[in-house]
């Protein structure tokens, strides 16, 4: 196992934004992790990766009790994430942001080694054109990638990716899933928070599902997506609500 | 007729150009959808538009007024209201003053009480969260603040970029049909989408854009019908 | 290199673009006489901005208004018939110290000042003196009062002053003589280095009578609410309160205690007193007592030179007055303003007693300088330990009164050979 | 501080080219030519003049070159401002004068524990608020200096309110006031110039990049694995080391010191205002704005036009500049002349 | 214990018009993120205002803050499109350089005015007695207009339309500008305010002590302590801080040498810095 959560819960002042979430993540898996918005499906992020501490459980990476570690801690032990809301560091430039990632990662390269396997990342996720750009100076699509570049270029073993496909049309989406996917078979673990269905379906070995705080379903994507707690709750019923629209737009 | 329409516009950032051309008009009363590539220029379209980078050529026209060179928040005062992409809101303050700010143009003023109900019951979460910091919000909640701050202004032509961000399925359908019904009460939309499918699927009439040109253009229907855009947006 | 006193006074006039030609009237160019002519060039830094600026201004006036009278004359005239006019060189040092060196450097090499005049403070005199001593320039100190800046080993500065260690002690015999049965006194003074040397000495002064020290506390020189010390003062109980600093501090000391009423017969400040500006106190003025370097009151006349047998040189103390108030539309000048003239006026005695401007020569003049002015007696410390250090001046002490149609007047208490009214005690 | 999405529309190239001296000069140090060339032109100046005042005027310049440029490690790089940075000056100052005067140490000596002693107390305060962000942290910073200032004055070793001042014999010990004076600068052009190639390898290390990610956005900084707490802690040590060093240098020369002058708030404003106008965060800024920044005022405080509203004057030009040149002079370079920008570090 | 309570009283009073000094400069620093160096130098300005219409046409010195505040609206105004407009979205900190070259040329031009010699502006509505506590009207005329004027900012911060506005543009200029708020008027407005509450508290600071030129400085520097302890942009919490800062500059020299103040004061506020982070009123920024 690679990670395990026991009974991890997080508050807000009196809001409980998890509660009790346990589970395992074997290695080499891809776990998706969809729920509603404000499921508390981030705040597990960042208390999986030292961002916050859980106010209740424990949280064990790599058969070692991380529960209380600093966020670089974690990135040093081979964790390494982006955000869904992008946090480029706006004046340094892509690469430097992506040396960066590389530099102070599990494997802490030096300046040289660094910036070469940033020149491979940035080709892998497509940004190489605009290296030397500021990183402030990219669109909301380009931004996310260059997290992905960043949390890429750490080598971690465990990558915790928050909605990367989200602003990505339909045919950007089938890349990124490609993406996703050559990653996980070089052997790293991934844990993916998604909404665009299709996508987390396709490439997901396993579902859990978060409402409120708490863990609703688990288990592979097809039993996920026909569990009625799920549809009521996440889901909705897309065919329907499509025809629904469709005929109305035409009247 | 056409309540908003763009002529020819170019522009960019610094000395890099994105909009090479760019033309197209809004019906009133009608949804327009516009979609595109990751960088195309959508987003930088809809900034041109509401000035907050400037035209360098060609001009925008609202309600037969050339509006090219007033400032952003004149535009607002005037009902052409924009939902930016990133979402900017109000980080430090509540959910509720984000919404009050989102009325400030005067037309607004009057309806605060009545928009805001209106929002609330479209978004429960927003009620139920209305005195959190917006800026701890997660992702999909701060997305329906974004919307529901853009309703509060009371708009004549409300352009929403990245409509469905972050926002559980679930939530989009019924976001979708909110909008259908503002749309029935004569409000104007722009809706750009990722989720090409959709779009055309509630919007009225489409726009292509592609490297900062308007490539196709056409009735939603046809254009999700047109071989090259399926090909190239939709993925099939 | 040393003073250039030879050359013609085209050469300073060469450097003429850094000289405040504006303050020089017109008239004394004309006045070039026939004999050689020379010119002297005196440098020194002013706090034109910054905190000292008042202390600084009165003496810069007290030194132009010496510039103006010794040109006027046609210069200094020297036993061999030369005239030296006077020129000045000054910057403004901003009250601090980063550029002090850096200033004095310009006086002293590339507008070969002839002889350096201290800034206003003792901190920023002793970065000045480096330099001085460097390049060899005899300097005249005002202002700088600490006694320590004369006992680091100095052998070309010379002060004018009465230094800080004798500031007070006065004070303390004046207690003594106009009341034997005070035996408490609490000292309240500003934390710098002037007033913590001159209340120390004080102190010391005081203790070694048998007077008792109920309070001793620094304010900081920015403070403008004495509150918390008059709370503790009147906690205290003293007989005499004795300190303060500079003007605005003690103007402000005075006027508080006054109105928080606490009563206190005896009242002695530092520098604040003495300043014409400070009757605008009113009733918090009277009975305050303060020691002055110069009062027009304490009258030193040639007769009362011959008296002590000392040489008498240069004006009176009206003839000051009267310059000085003609000069600055009938501004009353203070101690500071007298001593910017002395300081001219020790240098223009030591030139004439050299009989030129070699500073070697004006230097034995100085070590052997025993002379009466209308500022008072003049004789330096010639001793390694303290050299340059002011050994014949004296404080007098003042204090305001009342006269009688009830208008305020500064009159001379201490010591009893100068007095011109009894001492006011106690204080109302 | 202000939000992400705000530079984004403003965003102009200022501060690249790291990864630019990676990729193309790796191992060479391209962009150190200049920084060192005017240090060391500043250095040979006087001995070519032959003018004390050259060597008076350009020991102010250099002093301020070396402050800024130590600032521009903490300020420029890791993006906390210190208000309060002459408290380093000013301790060292006082802990290595403590040394020289009653101690009877040479200047040799006291120099390193002036450094030492400043170096020390931005360890510890490091450790108690490089916590605190932005405008918190530059408010502390003030609050450390005051405290520092106020707690000397009653500190009686060192002479309270009154200072101490130095022994004028002591001079001899070093060939005189003469010598010891031009000895004084000697040795400041070498700290100057220590500090510039300090700042430059700093600037184009790892540990530099932590700090610039620290500056850009601390918390994200963090999840990359910069463990931001040590790389603040000895990025404020090391920006603090050379302030003290100085300081001794500084009131050795000076002859005496009080605790107002060595722990002058303004003067640290003045830094900062140094490294702005240079450009923060690059190697040439400070060098560039210490230069402009004190001949301006010495220009000013000489000359004869404009010596009585002197501060007026310079603060009406400073006005000007930071106006038109609001990223500094470097960054205006930088953007102006492209191709220099591998030289204009 | 009399002197205690006169000890706290005295600081009490004294804290009313530290907290409104401070007032100014956490309004414009908490609400623009504009660090304004020329803070203190205005206070000056304030101060002289009121000096010269008092000394100089015999008006009122509290009829005088009336002009002296409207003096103060205009002048930041002024000064934010001289000095802030052009640099307000420049690099971190560029705003910090342009106040600091105001406050050169206020400083310059006032010493070469004024001089730094210190002004009195010479009006006591008396005081009266309370147990062995002698307190002078001014004083409590003074803080009972902080008082005031704190009130009045807080509830236009919070309460007003003009005043949410304010906090908008600061959190987020962009936005508000998309919202259809004139930012650049607000900026303005905001600056011209922080700049209002600066001269009306130099102009009561005026009554109550002599000033120079250079007074404004030592407000400055408390009002940066303040800001902290009752953090930034906050009216209340400038107003709280005040308070505190006065008391302590009360009470602690009945227990030790007054000289010690300044350290226990500023050590004390590091500490809370390092307990709160935010200020002891400041709410938590994100
Ligand atoms: N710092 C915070 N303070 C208060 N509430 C918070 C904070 N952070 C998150 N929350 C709340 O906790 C809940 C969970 O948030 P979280 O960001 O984990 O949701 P999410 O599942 O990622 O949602 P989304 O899909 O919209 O991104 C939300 O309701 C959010 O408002
Ligand atoms: N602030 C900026 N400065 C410089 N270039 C920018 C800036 N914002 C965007 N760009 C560039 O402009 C181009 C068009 O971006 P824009 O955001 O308009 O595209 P978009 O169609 O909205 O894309 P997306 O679907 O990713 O939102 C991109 O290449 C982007 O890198
Ligand atoms: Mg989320
Ligand atoms: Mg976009």
């Amino acid at each position: 196992m690679i990670l395990q959560l026991e009974g991890v819960s997080k508050n807000f002042g009196g809001l409980r934004a998890l509660s009790d979430v346990t589970f395992d993540l074997p290695e080499g898996q891809i776990l998706g992790l969809i729920g509603p918005n404000g499921a508390g499906k981030t705040t597990l992020f960042n208390s999986i990766s030292g961002v916050y501490t859980p106010t209740e459980g424990r949280v064990i990476f790599r058969g070692q009790d991380v529960t209380r570690n600093k966020p670089y801690e974690m990135a040093k032990l081979g964790m390494a994430r982006t955000h869904q809301i992008v946090r480029p560091l706006n004046e340094l430039t892509v690469r430097e942001n992506v040396i960066a990632g590389s530099c102070f990662g599990r494997e802490g390269h030096g300046l040289k080694a660094a910036g070469k396997i940033a020149d491979e990342v940035l080709e892998f996720v497509g940004l190489a054109p605009r290296s030397d750009q500021l990183a402030g100076s990219l669109n909301v699509g380009q931004k996310k990638r260059l997290e992905m570049a960043r949390a890429l270029a750490a080598r971690p073993y465990l990558l915790l990716l928050d909605e990367v496909l989200a602003g990505l049309n339909p045919s950007e989406i089938g890349h990124m899933v490609d993406i996703v996917r050559s990653i996980r078979d070089q052997g790293v673990t991934i844990i993916m928070i998604e909404h665009v269905m299709k996508a987390v379906m396709s490439v997901s070995d396993r579902l859990l599902v978060l409402d409120y705080g708490s863990q609703i379903a688990e288990g592979t994507p097809h039993d996920v997506a026909n569990d009625p707690k799920v549809i009521e709750a996440y889901l909705g019923d897309p065919d329907l609500a499509l025809r629904l629209m469709r005929d109305e737009t035409r009247a | 007729m056409a309540i908003l329409e763009i002529r020819d516009v170019t522009s960019g950032y610094g000395e890099v150009q994105i909009l090479w051309g760019t033309s197209l008009s809004m019906e009133e009363g009608r949804l327009t959808s516009l979609v595109g590539a990751n960088g195309a220029g959508k987003t930088t379209l809809l900034r041109t538009v509401m000035g907050s980078i400037k035209p360098w050529q060609g001009s925008v026209w609202f309600n037969g007024q050339d509006i090219s060179h007033l400032p952003t928040h004149a535009k607002a005062e005037m009902g052409v209201v924009l939902v930016p992409e990133g979402r900017q809101l109000f980080t430090d303050m509540s959910v509720e003053e984000n919404l009050e700010m989102g009325a400030s143009p005067k037309r607004a003023r009057a309806h605060v009480a009545r928009n805001l109900e209106r929002v609330y019951e479209m978004f429960p979460r927003l009620k139920e969260r209305r005195a959190q910091k917006s800026g701890t919000m997660s992702g999909g909640e701060q997305q329906m603040l974004a919307v529901a701050r853009g309703i509060m202004a009371e708009p004549i032509v409300l352009m929403i970029d990245e409509l469905s961000l972050g926002l559980a399925p679930v939530l989009v359908l019924d976001l979708f049909q909110s909008l259908k019904k503002l749309k029935d009460a004569g409000l104007t939309m722009m809706l750009v989408e990722q989720n090409v499918q959709m779009a055309l699927a509630i919007s009225d009439y489409g726009y292509v854009l592609a490297q900062g040109r308007v490539e196709i253009d056409g009735p939603s229907r046809e254009l999700a019908e047109n071989e090259h855009v399926r090909s190239a947006y939709l993925g099939h | 290199g040393g003073g250039t006193t030879a050359e013609p006074a085209a050469q300073p006039a060469a450097n003429d673009a850094a000289a405040p030609a504006a303050d020089q009237p017109a008239d004394t160019e004309a006045a070039a006489p026939a004999a050689t002519t020379e010119t002297m060039v005196i440098g020194f830094t002013a706090s034109q901005t910054g905190s000292q600026n008042v202390a600084s201004t009165g003496q810069v006036n007290g030194l132009n208004l010496w510039k103006d009278t010794v040109n006027a004359a046609g210069g200094i005239e020297l036993p061999n018939g030369t005239k030296v006019m006077v020129e000045f060189v000054s910057y403004d040092d901003e009250s601090n110290t980063d550029r002090v060196q850096e200033l004095y450097t310009r006086l002293a090499t590339e507008d070969n000042a002839n002889f350096l005049i201290s800034p206003y403070s003792s901190g920023l005199t002793a970065a000045a003196a480096v330099i001085a001593e460097q390049y060899g320039k005899v300097m005249i100190t005002t202002g700088a009062a600490s006694d320590d800046t004369y006992k680091q080993g100095l052998t070309m500065v010379y002060q004018a002053y009465t230094p800080a260690s004798r500031y007070l002690t006065g004070a303390v015999d004046l207690l003594e003589h106009v009341d034997a049965n005070a035996k408490n006194i609490a000292f309240v003074y500003e934390n710098s280095k002037f007033s913590t040397d001159v209340v120390e000495a004080a102190r010391q002064y005081a203790e070694g009578k048998g007077y008792n020290v109920v309070l001793a506390e620094g304010y900081d020189p920015e403070t403008t609410d004495f509150g918390p010390f008059i709370n503790k003062i009147q906690d205290a109980k003293p007989d005499a309160i004795m300190g303060g600093g500079h003007f605005q501090d003690g103007s402000t000391f005075a006027r508080q205690l006054n109105e928080k009423n606490i009563g206190v017969s005896f009242f002695a400040l530092l520098v604040a007193p003495p300043e014409p500006d400070f009757a605008d106190l009113g009733e918090a003025a009277v009975g305050v007592v303060g020691p002055s370097q110069w009062e027009l009151q304490a009258a030193f006349t040639p007769e009362s030179a011959t008296a002590a047998g000392l040489d008498w040189y240069g004006l009176l103390g009206e003839e000051f007055v009267q310059g000085y108030e003609a000069k600055y539309d009938g501004t009353e000048p203070s101690y500071h303003a007298a001593g910017g003239y002395a300081a001219g006026l020790i240098l223009e005695k030591a030139i004439i007693d050299a009989g030129s401007t070699d500073p070697d020569a004006v230097r034995q003049a100085l070590e052997a300088m025993n002379l009466l002015t209308f500022f008072g007696h003049i004789q330096f410390d010639t001793t390694a330990e303290a050299h340059g250090l002011q050994t014949g001046h004296s404080m007098v002490y003042i204090q305001w009164q009342k006269d009688a149609s009830g208008n305020l007047v500064k009159e001379v208490v201490w010591p009893l050979e100068g007095a011109t009214a009894e001492t006011l005690y106690p204080a109302p | 501080m202000s939000s992400p999405n705000d530079t984004q529309l403003a965003a102009t190239d200022t501060k690249t080219g790291l990864s630019a001296v990676l990729a193309q000069n790796a191992g060479s140090f391209v962009g150190l030519i200049l920084p060192v060339a005017i240090i060391l032109a500043l250095t040979i100046w006087p001995t070519i003049t032959g003018k004390d005042i050259t060597r008076e005027s350009i020991f102010t310049i250099m002093l301020s070159i070396a402050l800024a440029s130590s600032l521009n490690i903490l300020l420029g790089y890791t993006g906390y401002v210190s208000f309060g940075h002459v408290v380093f000056f000013g301790l060292g100052g006082y802990v290595g004068f403590y040394l020289m005067a009653v101690q009877g140490w040479s200047l040799w000596l006291a120099m390193p524990m002036g450094g030492l002693a400043a170096g020390l107390l931005a360890f510890l305060l490091g450790k108690a608020i490089l916590r605190l962000r932005g405008g918190y942290f530059a408010l502390a910073t003030i609050g450390v200096n005051e405290a520092m200032r106020a707690f000397i004055n009653n500190f009686k070793p060192f002479g309270g309110p009154v200072g101490m001042t130095l022994n004028f014999q002591v001079y001899k010990d070093y060939g005189g006031a003469a010598r010891a004076l031009s000895l004084a600068f000697y040795i400041l052009a070498a700290l100057t110039l220590l500090i510039v190639i300090i700042s430059y390898l700093v600037r184009t290390s790892k540990f530099g990049l932590g700090l610039l990610a620290i500056r850009e956005d601390e918390d994200a900084a963090e999840v990359m694995g910069v463990v931001a707490p040590s790389a603040k802690t000895w990025a404020y040590v090391l920006s603090a080391i050379l302030p003290g060093i100085i300081g001794v240098l500084f009131f050795f020369k000076n002859g005496s010191i009080e605790p107002v002058p060595a722990f002058r708030l303004n003067f640290s404003i003045e830094m900062i205002v140094m490294v702005m106008l240079g450009g923060q965060g690059t190697v040439l800024g400070p060098i560039i704005g210490g230069v402009g920044y004190q001949s301006l005022r010495g220009f000013l405080l000489t000359s004869p036009l404009f010596k009585n509203i002197q501060l007026a004057v310079a603060g009406a030009l400073l006005l000007v500049i930071v106006l038109f040149v609001p990223a500094g002079l470097v960054g205006w370079l930088r953007n102006r002349f492209p191709a220099l920008r591998r030289v204009l570090q | 214990m009399d002197f205690l309570l006169t000890s706290i009283l005295d600081g009490l009073l004294l804290g009313f018009v530290y907290g409104l000094a401070a007032m100014g400069l956490t309004l414009i620093w908490g609400v623009m993120n504009v660090i304004n160096l020329s803070h203190g130098p205005i206070i000056s300005l304030g101060m002289f205002g009121v000096y010269l219409l008092f000394s100089g046409l015999g008006i009122n010195p509290y009829v005088a803050l009336i002009f002296v505040a409207i003096f103060g609206l205009l002048l930041g105004i002024v000064i934010y499109f001289v000095a802030v407009n052009r640099v307000i979205n420049a690099p971190h900190l560029s705003t910090l350089l342009a106040t600091f070259s105001v406050a050169m040329i206020i400083t310059g031009l006032g010493t070469a005015v004024f001089s730094a010699s210190p002004r009195n502006v010479d009006y006591s509505l008396g005081s009266f007695t309370l147990g062995s506590a002698t307190i002078p009207i001014n004083r409590i005329v003074a803080a009972a207009l902080s008082m005031l004027i704190t009130a009045g900012l807080y509830i236009y911060l919070r309460r007003t339309r003009s005043g949410r506005y304010i906090r908008a543009v600061a959190n987020n200029r962009n936005a508000a500008e998309l919202m259809g708020v004139p930012s650049v008027r607000i900026l303005a407005l905001s600056f011209g305010i922080g700049t209002m509450l600066a001269t009306v508290a130099g102009g009561l600071i005026a009554t109550l002590f002599p000033f120079t030129i250079l007074a404004g400085g030592t407000y400055e520097l408390k009002s940066f302590v303040i800001g902290v302890l009752g953090g930034l942009g906050n009216p209340v919490g400038a107003l709280l801080g005040g308070l505190i800062l006065g008391v302590l500059e009360g009470i602690i020299p009945t227990f030790m040498p007054a000289t010690w103040v300044p350290v226990i004061e500023f050590i004390l506020f590091v500490l809370i810095l390092m307990v709160r982070p935010q200020g002891l009123f400041g709410a938590k920024k994100s």
